[in-house]
């Protein structure tokens, strides 16, 4: 990973995070509503999977995916907007929070019932092949996601056809309030897909670059047409399942701990050319990631000035969208039903 | 006098008395154990009966519903919670396929003591994906009996009759009725499950409503008296079966029929009781009944747009008042 | 003069030319390639399109449907089999939560040139699990267009019009009419999807149907014209959108409604079009719409038994006499 | 296996075939109508299968069940009778041929919807556990099934809670019209059962002791109380896959292969005390069971006379069968109705 690289991981790391923290807000003002699933914590399987793919590659995702949309490029703005419900929203505000989709930027959306992007990933890998172009498709699911039928019916049939998808399990080891032990007899998700004969690595989904160079390995192989793939990226969400949960379900040593292999945390180490050693992290203690960080700092790798900037710019970015989403104007009924005959191409029905 | 309590906890008491003298009931859903339930409604009840009896799931609809079906064969009592009616759509195959018909189909053999709870209806900003509403669907099932508590005192009963039936019971739970309160009286004996209730008597108009709607009917009777309109609003109750005859008598008298649902209005619930009701009061019917229902358009995000696809309170009183012209 | 084809084979005439020119189109389904379809539609289709544009699935009817609806978003035009509509239950969220909604919810963005055909109806006694009516499922789910074409030449141009279409349009098959006959003009231009075709004319009586009802209907208008009675039969093509204008203009000539369906009745497809009816021509009825659908009850495996849980010509021509009493 | 359960299994086995044959005839003469899935060629499964059950196992299978039920003790008339939709059969002419169901003998119906039988058995077996029985479950399924999601959904829910379930593979390798390797990428469907961490095991389905062995000893487990196992019994349908299907898409030199390997006929030849050894199965040549056979009545363990006298037998059983149902009253309306409405327990609706 060079600078350039990193820098980038880490601007869009920290961009995200204050965007979701800053989502977090507006919903306490009552200016988003609805259910709002927050990506805090898992930033680095987005960022790192994401800046592996082509821009000819489409994303499927879930309805934790303000991140996925922002690294894919659709401006803040317009997923604030959404949020917001309005009319400049990325999807017109029709979508809201998980339904965000962008055609251009081949984002095909935030499907909201668990399991559903399977079969539209392998949908668009279907049609890939049959129009015989060197694109692939990413899918992302969570580990609850697992136990659903169309898992295991739709990896059979990517696998069966060998079609040109990519797998991305986000393993935040939980389903709303349930331990992944609780709901899976097999809770390494990336043993499942030895039933279909796809290839499948655990990655650990709190370093962006380990995530980052398993996607580009993946891809490689996807593009040279073995098939599908799937990488299960261990992850951790510091929230609630969405703004409606307080999350107190799980022990606050277990949340604590992941908040210290924090990967905006992490990838700021990655700017450090020169790594500290294993002693160094196992003397490091409970607040090892932020020792890390200064003692990054002191080599002179990131300039505390430069980490500032970075934030500040980030918060710009923030700001402008939200005032963006503000001044935007509601959609119309006559939208509404626009969005839902567009595809009558003017037929009129008499 | 019984005590205010909310909806949700009038679920949860009759859960935990029934589950306290029968041991052949159990609950199954996601989230409905250690977390509590997504509406608080089996909260408390895995602490009290243990993980078996207060099963946590995997997203599995299709076939942890299909296990309340085998385990309902076998003469238990399961009571199969989907976290929302949107998801139903993945265990259809099991309510509607196998849990209708195999009693039917093994001649009578087997008991099918299946309750399925499902909370639905258009919350708040849910988007379309989560704003389902799928009673007509269930309706056109023979050998579903579907019930919509609108009230704490219904919930209590209604599920607690659900429960007990050995014909398999759908339970639709409004979303937006669960933190609503009321008094349950658990000394009164209950009316038959399916038994429509007239909430406020009128002369002028018959308005038929249920679940949510029930409650935005009254108000819009309330209303209406200042426009010299006497409404009398019925709350189904049950869709299936479906207490004609306490529609039928309401008719007869107020020659005028008002039908609110949630909804979809296209082949929604109101259809079918358009139709039924015209077949059987015709004659005395002074202009052809009105149904008001949802817009035939999936829910948008957008808050405003939301609530201008389903019925409100002032469009309630402005159809009734068409219903005059 | 066209010559006489079956509807299977109307039906495999339509792919057919659509597939030769338009390489977005591709069909999937169980044994729709090598074995040639369960009802012979996808016969040839083959070995002249190969495995890609012709692909047998495994039984994974949730997944191949959303397979669709993914491909569809790319502007693929896939052409999903559902074996039969029995097997629909299991891919409603595909339908209903996808390719009904997703286009609505990416405030307009995507195309859904997604068509999914299914067989269904009562055929000849496959029992309760394999005689499934969905119509009534569908028609509440604004977004979807449901064609049911009665005749060979009704196939040929509403599955031509539903592949070619950016909506997503369920075609629905009847079981009994895949080896019914008919001339299919390939030169004729089609009227557009959603209308209504009078197959009688008649002074007295409207009567409503549709897929295979459409030909019973027809056959007891021709027996009530010795009693008397000149009916007007009315075959709807299809239920979504539902051409109310053909139909009200009919009953406001004859004064009198008869509606038929294989659906259950209760809740049924049957009882929003008495309910639109009722509500457009409530003055020019004479008496109340009649709805006569299939019992409501699972279908029974004995032969003379499910022949009484749906209308039978016989039953039609007493429903009408039932109208003058 | 002794001489004595090595009869039972020819007898079942022999009735099976018998049965299946005159329900072909019965079909074509139009007494049977719908669809009517056949089981010759499979007879080893079901036989070897429920013979090494319990009576107060319960037994859930699919709409290819008409072996399953007789050799589970439901008496053949009343098979027949259900086939020709009469009053009389087991379950009064509501269910046919698809849907036998029979209470007393935990026969827990058989089901035409792909892949319901997995959650059927699957809360039957909870229930066992919730009543604290040393029951099991009997699941059948056929290799096609298990691309179906409720496969991958129920198989999770019994490992992850350790449920007396036993799943049986018929994997006869169609899917009506489509090759196994042509619907599942793993076409081991064994090798599936590890995305669960259930035990799995392959058998030969054409030899019913092996069969029979299999099942004892994951019974035996299932009863240790170590959770859900799985058998694959690799078998072979002799005809199409329902009456309405001729077959044609498979090489007529397969079907003759496997009809080499009939398990009625090896069941015969199990009979034989002395074993022939394995030169001479090699030099037995194509028609190697038929000589098998004789070779096993020249060795004096089973006379012609006995197989003739249990055919005849046989033949008679099936014949009073068909009598019986023909004999039967149809079932009214009134039946209909009350098997609609018995659970309804007298309830009035008013
Ligand atoms: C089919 C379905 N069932 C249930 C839900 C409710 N639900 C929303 S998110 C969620 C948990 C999903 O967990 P996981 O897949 O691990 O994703 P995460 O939220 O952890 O990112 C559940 C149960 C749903 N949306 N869809
Ligand atoms: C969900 C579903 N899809 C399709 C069908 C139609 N169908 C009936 S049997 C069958 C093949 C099943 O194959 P398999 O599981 O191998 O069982 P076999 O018939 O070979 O015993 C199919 C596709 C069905 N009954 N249910
Ligand atoms: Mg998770
Ligand atoms: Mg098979």
């Amino acid at each position: 990973m060079d600078r350039d690289q990193a820098l980038a991981f880490l601007h869009d790391m920290t961009l995200a995070r204050a965007f979701e923290e800053r989502a977090a807000q507006e919903y306490m003002q009552g200016n988003i509503a609805g259910f709002l699933h927050l990506y805090p914590g898992e930033e680095a399987v987005a960022v790192g999977v994401l800046h592996a793919c082509e821009a000819s590659d489409y994303i499927v995702t879930t309805y934790r995916e303000h991140v996925h949309a922002l690294v894919r490029g659709v401006p803040a703005e317009e997923v604030m907007a959404e949020l917001f419900g309005k009319s400049h929203g990325c999807s017109r505000g029709m979508g809201g929070s998980m339904h965000l989709f962008d055609a251009e930027r081949r984002f095909m959306g935030g499907y909201a019932i668990v399991g559903e992007t399977y079969p539209v990933a392998v949908g668009i890998g279907y049609g890939i092949v049959l129009k015989d172009l060197p694109e692939a498709v990413i899918c992302f699911f969570g580990d609850g996601a697992v136990n659903q039928g169309t898992f295991h019916e739709s990896l059979n049939m990517a696998a069966l056809w060998k079609l040109p998808v990519l797998f991305v399990c986000e393993n935040n080891q939980y389903q709303i309030g349930t331990e992944i032990h609780r709901h899976s007899a097999v809770p390494e998700v990336y043993k499942r897909a030895s039933a279909y004969r796809i290839p499948a690595e655990r990655v650990d989904g709190m370093d962006v670059l380990k995530v980052y160079e398993a996607t580009q390995h993946a891809l490689q192989q996807i593009r040279a047409g073995t098939g599908p793939q799937l990488i299960e990226c261990v992850t951790y969400r510091f929230r609630g399942h969405s703004m409606a949960d307080p999350g107190s379900y799980r022990p606050p040593v277990e949340v604590k701990a992941f908040q210290q292999v924090d990967p905006v945390e992490m990838a700021l180490r990655e700017l450090s050319l020169a790594y500290p050693s294993p002693e160094q992290i196992a003397t490091a203690g409970p607040d090892c990631l932020l020792r890390l960080r200064e003692y990054c700092l002191d080599q002179g790798h990131l300039h505390e000035e430069s980490i500032k900037d970075l934030e500040q710019k980030v918060q710009a970015e923030v700001e402008a969208a939200v005032q963006f989403a503000l001044e935007c104007p509601e959609p119309t009924m006559d939208d509404a039903w626009d969005a839902l005959l567009c595809n009558r191409n003017g037929e009129v029905l008499t | 006098m019984a005590d205010e309590i909310f909806y949700w906890q009038a679920l949860n008491r009759a859960l935990d008395e029934l589950m306290a003298v029968d041991e052949a009931i159990f609950i199954l859903g996601e989230d409905v154990g250690l977390y509590g339930g997504s509406y608080r409604v089996t909260e408390g009840l895995y602490a009290k009966y243990g993980e078996w009896r207060v099963r946590d799931t995997p997203i599995s609809e299709g076939s942890f519903t299909g296990l309340g079906v085998g385990a309902a064969l076998m003469g238990m009592r399961p009571v199969v919670e989907i976290m929302t009616v949107n998801f139903a759509l993945l265990a259809l195959d099991a309510i509607i396929n196998m849990a209708a018909k195999v009693p039917f189909m093994s001649g009578g053999a087997f008991p099918m003591g299946l309750t399925v709870r499902m909370p639905g209806g258009v919350a708040k900003q849910l988007a379309a994906q989560h704003s389902q509403r799928l009673e007509h669907t269930l309706m056109n099932v023979p050998g579903l009996r579907i019930v919509v508590p609108a009230t704490p005192q219904d919930a209590y009963w209604q599920l607690k009759q659900a429960v007990l039936s050995d014909e398999p019971v759908i339970v639709l739970e409004h979303e937006l009725l669960y933190f609503s309160k009321g008094q349950v009286d658990e000394t009164l004996p209950p009316p038959p499950p399916h038994r429509a209730l007239c909430r406020r008597q009128g002369r002028d108009l018959t308005i038929i409503a249920y679940s949510k709607m029930a409650a935005l009917a009254e108000q819009a009777a309330e209303k209406l008296v200042a426009q010299g309109i006497d409404a009398e609003v019925i709350d189904l109750r049950s869709l299936s079966p479906i207490d004609w005859h306490t529609c039928a008598e309401s008719v007869a008298r107020t020659h005028r029929l008002l039908i609110v649902e949630e909804d979809c209005r296209f082949a929604g619930a109101g259809a079918e009781i358009a139709a039924t009701l015209t077949e059987r009061c015709f004659t005395q019917l002074e202009v052809a009944p009105l149904r008001l229902g949802g817009l035939d358009i999936p829910t948008p995000y957008n808050g405003r747009l939301e609530a201008q696809t389903i019925p409100q309170v002032e469009d309630i009183v402005a159809a009734a008042k068409q219903l005059f012209n």
